[in-house]
């Protein structure tokens, strides 16, 4: 065993810690404070990867040949939780974690020229389009068709939880091009270069935290062009369980999870106890933030072992059990929040969220994202694969 | 022993049932939440018309002569149809608190202004995570060269504080937070001068005000009553038993739609009910409801007798809190990604559930009395 | 709404008092204090029995004509209450709660004759031979069989989870008469008036807690009177959950909760707090006792209200839940106590706890009985239908 | 990074696999704790000649030079298999006092016969659930007339208390309970007079003493380190490293046990495995194994490198308890009845889990201390 760091790893984090602490502006900032989901407010979050990829680190896990900075391991780790210590809004997960890599793996040359340097750049966002109303944790039963036609494909049907699609410029998707054998044959994965295309609308859908975080798209022989296919033809469905290893595995939780615990932590300590002196001091309080912490450090332990390439990151129930663990962590988070704010998380206040905005929050930081961050987290044990369908794949792997 | 409604308040809730799924629909009750009032004096009309505004109070006010067992019985249907009408802020708080005022005050001529349906009133109590224990309130009330009284404090989450014509105030005066002794309740006029009303909506759809008070000066006549720890301690318990009358209707409403939808909605060709995962989760939402309305009649009772400890109370409201947390969350995970949406009622009656459980004390603060007290 | 008790309530609750204050014998008082199971020891439950017999109190719940002593049901409670405030030793339930009322609805006029008096009396202990090796939470496909042979059954096959078999001097079982139709039928209900049937043999099975609670009976040509049948040939299944009805609702469990609480309150007062003080001024155990006197009052409320005649008691799903909060209950309580006891709970003090033994305890009374009472608490969630099942029932009622 | 085991160390393991596979089935293993002296001088020679009790120590006193790595290496697989030897409590506790004890004390001679198998230690230290932390220690040494040192108090489950032919003891030589400074350790022998030595065997099947002192005299050479509070508690810590890994060689058994009766069971015609209750308890047991086994080798890799902080210490202790209890009652819950019973390895396996929870501080105490240290 070997814990101890690379030699030059302290150097790096000056390095990294100094452009942190200045670069960003305070616009990005304040959108890091206003952050409650796993999408940080768009405008800001696209901006400050412009930031980040003038100095090389917009894709801190990508390789140098696609234009990432080359780093390590140990040095993306370092990376993360410097910028979670400064509650620096994270970047937008679908094009640089999900559409990217898969480009990398299985894309044409042509597809990796075209849609990588953009991605890097904060130029695209690519909106997600895989679910649709009759197709949730079932999503091979998905029927949104695509009927080749000369060059081009043309769609009907509609997708849903299409993540910000009102704000993206391009979507990946998944179709139906086969109604014959099994209903995991017979799927395509596209990319549409617009989402304007004459056919197509898309309706935001406002959440539970008054955001219109989510859309639904609604397709009517909407004619694509066929060179946006990745993979072959009714071949979907394996491009697609490749691009979910990115989403669900391979990324640090941890160093968020453990800003948002000192955040808790913060906030404690300027809230004051009805037994007497700060919630900071009060014994059960700290209880239920030892437990916290406890477990936010084993997952710290869990994406180090995987990290240095400990043999936990190849068994195959690794991405659930990411999912499983990073999910109901932000959950659990999240209802301490709401119990820490007390009455000041009651107020609705949807309109001081806005970056930028002139509403004065009620309260301090803590109460102004309490109650959405708790509402919104809701949603990561549904998306990206139910924590039930989980935990089903967890447990295949351990029948005889 | 009986905890059962009797058939005149079983008659009431159907009547109010049946009003509301026809004229106080979801897509209705977005839209009265989201205009500039917030709520609907139509349906407040309608709702006095039928007599729950008069219901718990005696007839010398113009009250229909029922208890708390009306007042429950009301609020678990207002609840299951996230009613955002002042109905808990008005009838059952400041009503509640206006009613147990001493005779001789200015307290009955507002009752029955509220009784009327024709005043709204607003209970300003609540300062912090503490003052479920009314001898933690920390506004202060000094005598002025007048001989009236100079307000000054904070009231947190006053239900309706911006839209009241009166506000029924606890404030301090003598003695330092802790202290039983000392406490007064004032009534407080819409627009006197030195308050500060800062109006928002809550999370759950209701209106509702921080209320500052500066050097707020009121005349001699608005103390309704001088030492008023008991009499405050019994309104809160009262506002806790029709807070979680509403959480509980709200936890059948999750309840029914959550195994309707499980039933009817398919993934992998059959109703997702069907899956173990999904109807253990159903079944532990059946147990929390059954045994959140159990301690809700149980503890009803109790209190129409006379003899609800806070013991009870906070058994009560623990229970309205942490079994209703079970469900909403339960509800909105059977539900997927609709039951993230602001579209279902589903998550509003989650919300309405959260907001209760932050009110006069959260679960944390009457766990620890409970315990401490055992 | 009425809560108010029946006006004569307090002057049968001095009554009760009285009696429970005088009538038990040191051994009795004992057997309470070292009772770790649903299953007090055997010798002094049976003695207890008797002693309330003779006051006609052994059955609170029989109806007078069967001996019971025609009680209220609010007087039922005030007699658990009582009882269970003084931490007395429950009776066994095999033969007062499950075969007795099972024979007063659908007993031969003989069998009533026979069997119910001397239950009531004491004189009988009745052990449930139902589940098999290979049939548990499924017990229909149980395969212990009987064949008609004249007058007789002839019995092949093993039972087991028979709880004190060993001390037992009869025997209810269901057989297999048939292997025709659905498995739940062809199973017929037996008496067995003697467990030394030649041919029978009986093993103890030592349980977590070290004691042999549970037995396995095997049966070699084992040849009983058909007169032992209850109901007809092949009809046992239903005959089976006529008797479940019994066993899994209809009484009161949260005196005995209430009364593990206080002897845990009483315990920490006794304990010093690493932190200072006791552990009873400790928030963070005052905050999980809180917890737990809040289930266990709902739990209260739940059974007062089925008392009542409230419609809640007419749910199908009624047993089910009971069984399910009770069961729960039981383990959260049993791991409470053992975090009191901490160190102290560790020793094997299996000696100590039989009742008159001369094995000076180590610690205090929960010290004595924290550990077995968590350990044999786990069987809670099993025996009786495991929760697994009783969600499935629970669950069954919700569908549309 | 490196968080595996080096190939000797996975050569070791798997050498002691074998071993105890063969000699030390679950039978043989119970014939041992119930016979008179509760475990096997046998085994205990046999695992000598492996090295193990020589692993972690300098070569200097005989030892092999290993580290805390080690330990765990070897503890991992004896929490397996459930080993009643007093590893842990002679190996571990005492040995690990006495190679931390300054050089020129008697300490080096009890070591080198530690090492080679031919005297049992135990480590006499804690006296209630406050003990973790050492400045809590109440027992008192206070010098003699002789010179020497007397001392009173009390020592709860110390393992192998009654076996050991020397106790390495915590007193306190100056101060009171919450004193850091002042805190002696000493060296006595087996049969000292004032001893009280109460044997018992624990719930998991390890024989352990209370020890009471009442004016044990000792010579002056008995005090091994005078200021030993640091020292105490990196014994304390190394204890808890061991007996985390125990424990989660424990769980991993459990799971591996239990995903085999859950696939081998069938009940309504199929594999319980397949009922998603079943898998889905199944799911977190693993889920909850990896987390308390990445935290067990990230602690033991800190530890190594000197870097384990009192938070990371505390952070595996609640860990190995939590986690281990989740799996420990979930797997008796899958057996279902034959888990319940004595007869089979799943309850013993869960018994050893629990009493190391209980060790060295509860759960309760370690959230505590964490929260408060954030």
């Amino acid at each position: 065993m070997d814990i101890e760091p690379d030699a030059d790893i302290e150097k790096f984090r000056a390095e990294v810690t100094e452009f942190l602490d200045t670069a960003p502006t305070p616009e990005i900032r304040e959108a890091g404070r206003k952050t409650t989901s796993a999408f940080a407010p768009f405008e800001q979050a696209m901006a400050w990867q412009k930031i980040l990829h003038a100095r090389g680190w917009a894709a801190p896990s990508w390789p140098a040949e696609y234009g990432g900075p080359g780093w390590s391991i140990e040095q993306q780790y370092v990376f993360a939780s410097e910028y979670q210590k400064r509650g620096l809004p994270p970047l937008l997960p679908n094009s640089l974690r999900m559409v990217g890599p898969l480009l990398m793996d299985i894309g044409t040359p042509e597809q990796k020229a075209t849609y990588l340097p953009r991605i890097l750049a904060g130029e695209d966002y690519w909106t997600q389009g895989y679910s649709e109303p009759g197709a949730g944790s079932d999503l091979a039963s998905l029927s949104c068709s695509a009927v080749a036609d000369g060059d081009d494909y043309v769609i009907n049907g509609s997708k849903i939880w299409t993540t910000l699609a009102h704000k993206a410029n391009r979507m990946f998707m998944l179709v139906r091009t086969s109604r014959e054998g099994k209903k995991q044959q017979g799927i395509t994965f596209l990319l549409l270069d617009r989402v304007d295309y004459p056919g197509m609308q898309i309706r935001p859908i406002v959440g539970l935290d008054g955001e219109p975080e989510q859309c639904e798209v609604f397709f009517d022989d909407v004619r694509v062009p066929q060179s946006g296919r990745v993979g072959a033809e009714n071949d979907g469905w394996s491009v697609a369980k490749h691009l979910l290893k990115h989403e669900r595995g391979g990324s640090a939780h941890s160093p968020a999870l453990h800003e948002r615990i000192r955040m808790i932590r913060r906030a404690a300590g300027d809230t004051p106890s009805p037994f007497g002196g700060t919630l900071a001091d009060d014994p059960v309080f700290q209880r239920d933030l030892g437990e916290l912490e406890a477990d936010v450090a084993s997952h710290e332990h869990f994406e180090k072992l995987a990290i240095s390439g400990h043999p936990v990151s190849q068994d195959p129930a690794y991405p659930s059990i990411n999912k499983l663990i990073s999910s109901e962590l932000t959950q659990r988070i999240s209802v301490l929040m709401t119990r820490v704010v007390g009455l000041d998380g009651l107020p609705d206040q949807h309109d001081a969220l806005h970056v930028g905005s002139d509403t004065a929050p009620l309260g301090g930081d803590l109460a102004l994202i309490a109650m959405p961050f708790y509402l919104n987290s809701r949603a990561t044990t549904i998306y990206a694969g139910t924590n039930e369908v989980q935990r089903d794949l967890v447990a295949r792997t351990l029948r005889a | 022993m009986d905890f059962t409604f009797s058939d005149e308040q079983t008659l009431m809730r159907d009547s109010v049932s049946r009003y509301l799924q026809r004229d106080y629909g979801f897509d209705a009750r977005q839209a009265i939440v989201g205009s500039a009032k917030g709520w609907s004096s139509d349906v407040w009309a309608r709702l006095g018309e039928m007599g729950l505004l008069a219901a718990p109070f005696p007839e010398e006010v113009g009250g229909l002569g029922g208890s708390i067992v009306d007042v429950v019985a009301i609020t678990e249907v207002l609840g299951a149809h996230l009613v955002a009408e002042p109905y808990i802020g008005s009838v059952v708080m400041a009503g509640g608190a206006l009613a147990a005022a001493p005779d001789g005050t200015v307290s009955a001529g507002w009752l029955e202004r509220v009784v009327a349906g024709e005043a709204i009133g607003a209970f300003a109590h609540e300062e912090g995570p503490g003052t479920p224990d009314p001898a933690l309130v920390a506004t202060r009330a000094e005598r002025t060269a007048a001989g009236g009284f100079a307000l000054t404090g904070e009231k947190k989450v006053v239900l309706h504080g911006a839209d009241a014509d009166v506000l029924v105030v606890s404030a301090r005066l003598a003695g330092e937070p802790g202290d039983a002794g000392g406490l007064g309740l004032f009534a407080v006029e819409r627009g006197t001068a030195g308050l500060t009303v800062t109006p928002f909506t809550t999370v759950d759809g209701r209106r509702a005000a921080h209320v500052r008070f500066e050097r707020a000066e009121v005349a001699a006549d608005a103390l309704l009553a001088p030492e008023a720890h008991d009499l405050v301690q019994r309104v809160v318990a009262r506002s806790i038993v029709a807070l979680a009358a509403e959480a509980v209707g709200a936890m059948g409403e999750l309840l029914g739609r959550t195994a309707e939808y499980a039933s009817a909605r398919e993934q992998f060709g059959v109703p997702i009910a069907s899956f173990q995962a999904v109807a253990h989760r159903l079944a532990d939402m059946k147990v929390a409801h059954i045994k959140a309305r159990a301690t809700l009649l149980y503890t009803t009772a109790l209190a129409e007798a006379g003899r609800a400890r806070p013991h009870d109370i906070a058994v009560l409201k623990v229970q309205a809190g942490r079994l209703g947390r079970t469900i909403g969350e339960s509800a909105i995970q059977t539900h997927g990604g609709v039951g993230m949406t602001d579209e279902l009622p589903i998550g509003h009656l989650v919300k309405r559930i959260l907001a209760s459980e932050a009110m006069f004390g959260g679960t944390e603060y009457h766990l620890r009395t409970l315990g401490a007290g055992l």
